[in-house]
């Protein structure tokens, strides 16, 4: 029925994992299969490295703040969803008295754990410098570091510190050849009850992925386009350079 | 208006139609989230033996969400076909499942009834359905559709090839294309899902798939699967589309956290359809053109789900899908996550619940089998709904290669899986497709003259 | 000896070969009862990773069970067949694998390989396995015996009618033996488990069986699963015992505490071949009259589990059985309890594990597919399983009246779920009985005739 | 393929669930399977009527001892079937303790909850009463009423008493159509480390299955089988009246 072709005739640059000419994978694939899914379910419950991750900031002269979501612990964070979209009390409320300079096009970036850690130990630090120099546009509040939390956290932490624009830098979960994944989530007037339709998304931040360089110009066209129009969403989309293929067809 | 039902000596009662609907619905993390689900096997069983009671007419004049707020609503309502529905109408739940395993529900009645089924019947009466009976009812239907190939003939089973990559390199996306051709994949559509959101990108793959399928004539069509906006944007500057892509929902809050509604598919639909990309003939009037996901869950994650269990939500986004005389329509059952599906034994029970209510609404099923590494599943529990899904006559499933999406970051069903399928119960391709695998065209492909 | 492997910078090791089988085995509640389950996934996957590379011949020397305190050992050690085991002798345990999975593995090889391969090479090998992998391999192997019926020939379903009684009642048991023949059932065997140990109720039950029948002309076997010692006691007062039943175990001291040895199943075996109940024909040269459950967990259940894990203890029964040439073998998977299968996951993988490993051993397996009250699994696990069993070609199943053993107290399959599998599968009865079902034989059946 | 009977044509006076002539089962059946299924899964997880019990007993005279085994409750018994089968340390200090007369053919009686606990509050004071006019030839020890327990509980049990004979009385797994099964496991000169082999059982002792005098005699017959023969298990077999049909064939 189907066809058992040589495979080796085919010269392959895709990064997938290597497949055999026969109906079923051979032991040694199921075997590494089953690792990667292991050593990817564990990626799931990594922690953020706080101290060095502060230390990176600070080096920088960011200011921070550390938050936590409404979800006590990792096992109710992937039960409970609507939790990680929304601040503890206890959160919320230092946020709150939190000293911010009334500005115009203040931007909250969040560094956010989502479903891994990993992606923003590994990804938050080279991103944000290589982003910085694009939005010059922009005044900053502090940086928030958000621990068990989903992208809608975004909304009450650009809400309460007076952001125009939220920008949430997020571990994407994790996949068999990806447990660091990072993806960066925008939102116009952030507030609770934003819906995804009004957000934009650059995915697959990693070094597999998307480099640094062409993600933070996407984002930063992105949000240059979201102050222009003064929303974010489906109706702006990417228009720099599509693909970082060379010459095509 | 109340519903209930007594047990030995204990009355529980329902306050709404939605309630006695969750209630009944078997046990899954996402209506436990919610706060609606049964809190006990015995609350649930009451409900069941509540709603097998229950007449068919009370969907007719009870809607879950108010018609007056909500377009699926008002779709479902005002394109019920009572002619199609005579047979059943005097029917309850219960009675229509045993109608559904009966001898008479032939094949020829079951797809002359599906106008006549609302999502909400669907959904309800596939909750007194063991699997057994979602296998065996569903098995019966067959739905088939076609744009260059024939999806969904009895005893045939299509593949969706899937060449994500993470960075949406061409070169590496047109490799993984070769590899599940050769493996025989590809017969449903070729339909990559792009990392960005650029009208551009989604041109260029659009084109590249255009030009493999010319290049080794292979009968197949293209999707690039973009918010619908990015592919009518695409599709203006000139973009070869075959397929239109969208997720969608079974509420009207559900797709404005989408960004689409009822008017801006119609209106995506005709854009596509004036592509003429296969023009009618006598032999395929009206070519199929959409293609629409679905899943368990997504409502409630958008907080969209008005208190109604995720699982006549999902029937209900199938009631949007049919308006469109969809090409292929796949619920992406355990995409999400284990908030809504939590382990390898809910993920089964919604694949086949929603195949076979698709089925029954008259849609061409199909299923992303996957499972998230936050879930509790495995490669076991993806090959045990595989086989069911595959005795159950499921139209197409995924191929990925190596079963690992590199850039959703989830694990579906690899080449090698859909080919397990294949022999282990004797399917083929669609026709065009296998006629092409016999043909001299595979033996040309090599990826140098894939991508000049 | 011990093995290792490394994953990362970490080195894990193993320090026996059970441990190493042990820790490879997929999760299951027994072992970790055992206390000797692996306590990480990466350890499991570091202990197949390293049994993927162990040789088979490594099997051949290092018995799990000592051989001098244990026939069981014995018994796999004295008849190991190197002719046989030759092809493979080269093969590591992941390269078994591959083989059995390729299509050099033809019905034919396989069939001839059977002597050659011990239990703890199949336990090891099916450690490897996905569920649709123990799918594939176990169809391709047919096992096919012989009493009146012939059972397990491709394409075929058999079924033992199971019509236990709370008080033995002959009535009543004649009149569920009337249900399940005709709903097709009871093509393997009519097998009643009576409540008594009592040789004269043995007796009773089996002229019960008998006379039908003789009345009816049915083409099957009766058997009652008194203990081996009570059936003989029947034999000595001239019972009509067609197949010889008994429970077995993977070692010597589980068997000791079912009260049997090797010995007395072999004198009971000759006892009942004396009854020459089928003479040998050259058509049937040599009727299988011995019918064996096992089932994973009773060793350890006895404390005669040696710390060894109970999937490989339960391929080790299979020597045991495959040493009487029996007409049937099934696992009664899911039949003790939470503590060594936890939920249905876990009985599904032992039921597929059980089926293969026993037809690679060359056994004609059947299974007992069924749950407990105290496990975490219902109806729905119920069909999976029977659906993937199915597909694996298992040559028999029980059909219980309603699914409901109202003696043994347990869920099996019923006389409709055989339907249902024959149905969806396209699978048939065995030809004699298959014959007879088309006969005037069935419509004469009714009770008071049973009964007179 | 299989034919489609008409069953009413047949006199049907088994307690099987009814069945329908068609390849799958009826809404109704399909539920009420469902119903009992959930019914008999929360008949695992009674717990013994205690006071009752006693009363019951003292009034008859018998004195008891009430003992718990090693597993400390329903959850880790059903995981742990070896906690089930003996002694927790307070209950085997007690039991050493409790004052008993030296006897020959003493014989131990131990109430066990097992699966069913309701199996015990229905079936063990009919059962006894039936019973004991038939055991003249022995003496008892005081009456042991043992929670979280396992047959194998009575070898400890017996073997702290020097009884010469347990007589286990438990609750069996629930089954869909009897939450309360009752059964009887015999074990001549009890002590840990008796195999099943050497125990005798009669089981599926209530309402639908054996009458409590059928059941008194088969037990008694094998307590004096056993009591000549100074052994239980699969050497001896139960002679008594057969089956309650009356006559067959
Ligand atoms: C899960 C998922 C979904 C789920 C979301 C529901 C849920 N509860 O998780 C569902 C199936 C509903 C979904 C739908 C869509 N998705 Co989506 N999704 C993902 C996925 C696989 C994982 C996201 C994740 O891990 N988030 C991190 C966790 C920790 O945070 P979270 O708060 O739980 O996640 C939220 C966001 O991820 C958001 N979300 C999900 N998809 C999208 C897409 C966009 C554009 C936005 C703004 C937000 C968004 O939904 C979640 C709940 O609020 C990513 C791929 C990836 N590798 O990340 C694609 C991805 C983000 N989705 C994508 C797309 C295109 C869509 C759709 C627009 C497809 C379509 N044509 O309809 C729709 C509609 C999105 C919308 N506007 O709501 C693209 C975005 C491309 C881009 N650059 O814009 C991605 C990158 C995948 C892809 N390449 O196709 N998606
Ligand atoms: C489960 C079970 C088994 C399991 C036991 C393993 C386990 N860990 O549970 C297995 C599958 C191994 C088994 C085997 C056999 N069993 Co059995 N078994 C049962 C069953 C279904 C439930 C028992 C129960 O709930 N016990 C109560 C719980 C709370 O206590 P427990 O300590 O966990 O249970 C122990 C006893 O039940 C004991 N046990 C199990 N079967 C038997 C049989 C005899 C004769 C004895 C003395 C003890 C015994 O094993 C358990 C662990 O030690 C009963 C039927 C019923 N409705 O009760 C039949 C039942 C007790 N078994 C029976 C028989 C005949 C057998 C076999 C002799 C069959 C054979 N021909 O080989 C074998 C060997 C028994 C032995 N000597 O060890 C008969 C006994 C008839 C009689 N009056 O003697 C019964 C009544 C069923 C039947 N009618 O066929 N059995």
């Amino acid at each position: 029925m189907s066809p058992q072709p040589k495979l080796d005739q085919i010269l392959s640059p895709t990064p997938n994992p290597t497949l055999l000419p026969t109906p079923s994978l051979s032991t040694a694939t199921t075997l590494d299969f089953a690792l990667r899914h292991a050593q990817a379910r564990d990626a799931v419950h990594t922690t953020l490295a706080l101290p060095s991750l502060l230390e990176a900031l600070h080096a920088r002269n960011l200011p921070t703040i550390t938050v936590k979501s409404a979800a006590p612990d990792r096992a109710t964070y992937l039960r409970q969803p609507n939790l990680g979209r929304t601040l503890s009390p206890t959160s919320a409320e230092a946020l709150a008295l939190s000293p911010l300079p009334p500005q115009p096009c203040l931007m909250s970036i969040v560094l956010a754990d989502g479903l891994s850690a990993l992606a923003i130990d590994r990804h938050a630090i080279p991103l944000l410098d290589a982003l910085f120099p694009l939005l010059t546009a922009f005044t900053f509040a502090p940086i928030v570091i958000a621990e068990q939390a989903r992208v809608a956290i975004g909304d009450p932490i650009g809400q309460t510190l007076h952001a125009a624009l939220t920008l949430v830098l997020i571990g994407e979960r994790p996949g068999l050849s990806s447990p660091d994944s990072l993806g960066a989530y925008l939102t116009w007037a952030p507030r609770p009850g934003r819906t995804d339709a009004e957000r934009n998304c650059i995915s697959n931040i990693r070094t597999q992925g998307l480099d640094y360089p062409t993600a933070a110009a996407r984002i930063a066209d992105l949000c240059t386009q979201a102050r222009r129009l003064q929303l974010s969403g489906t109706a702006i989309k990417e228009m720099s350079p599509q693909t970082p293929a060379k010459t095509l067809l | 208006m109340s519903y209930a039902h007594t047990i030995g000596s204990v009355r529980f009662t329902f306050p709404t139609l939605a309630d006695l609907l969750a209630k009944a619905t078997p046990a899954r993390s996402g209506d436990q989230l919610a706060g609606i689900a049964a809190t006990s096997a015995q609350q649930r069983i009451a409900a069941q033996l509540a709603l097998a009671d229950l007449p068919l007419t009370t969907f007719l004049h009870h809607p879950l969400v108010p018609y007056e707020s909500d377009e699926v609503t008002r779709l479902i309502f005002d394109t019920h076909n009572p002619t199609a529905f005579a047979p059943i109408a005097s029917f309850t739940v219960g009675q229509l499942r045993d109608w559904l395993l009966s001898d008479h529900a032939t094949p020829a009645r079951l797809t002359a009834l599906a106008p006549g089924v609302t999502p909400e019947m669907a959904a309800a009466v596939s909750k007194l359905m063991r699997l057994q009976d979602l296998v065996l009812a569903a098995r019966k239907i067959s739905v088939v559709t076609r744009f260059r190939t024939t999806v969904g003939l009895p005893g045939r089973l299509s593949t969706r090839l899937q060449p994500n990559h993470p960075t949406d390199d061409p070169a590496s996306i047109a490799a993984t294309i070769l590899d599940g051709l050769l493996l025989g994949s590809g017969d449903a559509v070729i339909g990559i899902n792009p990392v960005s959101d650029n009208p551009a990108t989604v041109n260029t793959l659009l084109r590249l798939i255009d030009h493999a399928r010319q290049r080794f004539a292979i009968p197949t069509q293209s999707c690039v699967l973009a918010h619908l906006t990015t592919q009518m944007q695409a599709m203006d500057h000139g973009a070869p589309l075959d397929l239109l892509f969208q997720s969608i929902g079974g509420t009207q809050a559900t797709n404005t956290s989408f960004g689409v509604s009822l008017d801006l598919i119609d209106q995506a639909h005709q854009q596509a359809r004036s592509l003429n990309r296969v023009p009618p003939t006598p032999d395929n009037p009206c070519p199929n053109i959409l293609y629409f996901e679905t899943g368990q869950g997504s409502s409630l994650s958008a907080n969209a789900h008005h208190n109604i269990d995720q699982q006549t939500l999902e029937a209900r986004a199938y009631a949007v899908a049919r308006h469109f005389s969809p090409m292929l329509v796949n619920t992406v059952v355990g995409f999400i996550g284990p908030e809504y599906l939590y382990d390898g034994k809910q993920i089964l029970r919604a694949a086949l619940e929603d195949h076979f209510c698709g089925k029954l609404l008259g849609l061409p099923m199909g299923c992303d089998i996957c499972y998230t590494n936050h879930a509790e599943a495995d490669n076991d529990d993806l090959d045990t709904i595989l086989t069911l899904l595959g005795t159950a006559g499921v139209n197409y499933i995924m191929g990925v290669p190596g079963g690992d999406d590199i850039m959703l970051n989830y694990q579906s069903t690899s080449f090698h899986d859909a080919l397990y399928l294949r022999t282990l119960l004797h399917l083929r391709p669609a026709p065009e497709f296998e006629a092409w695998l016999q043909s001299p065209h595979p033996h040309q492909l090599s990826l140098p003259n894939l991508l000049t």
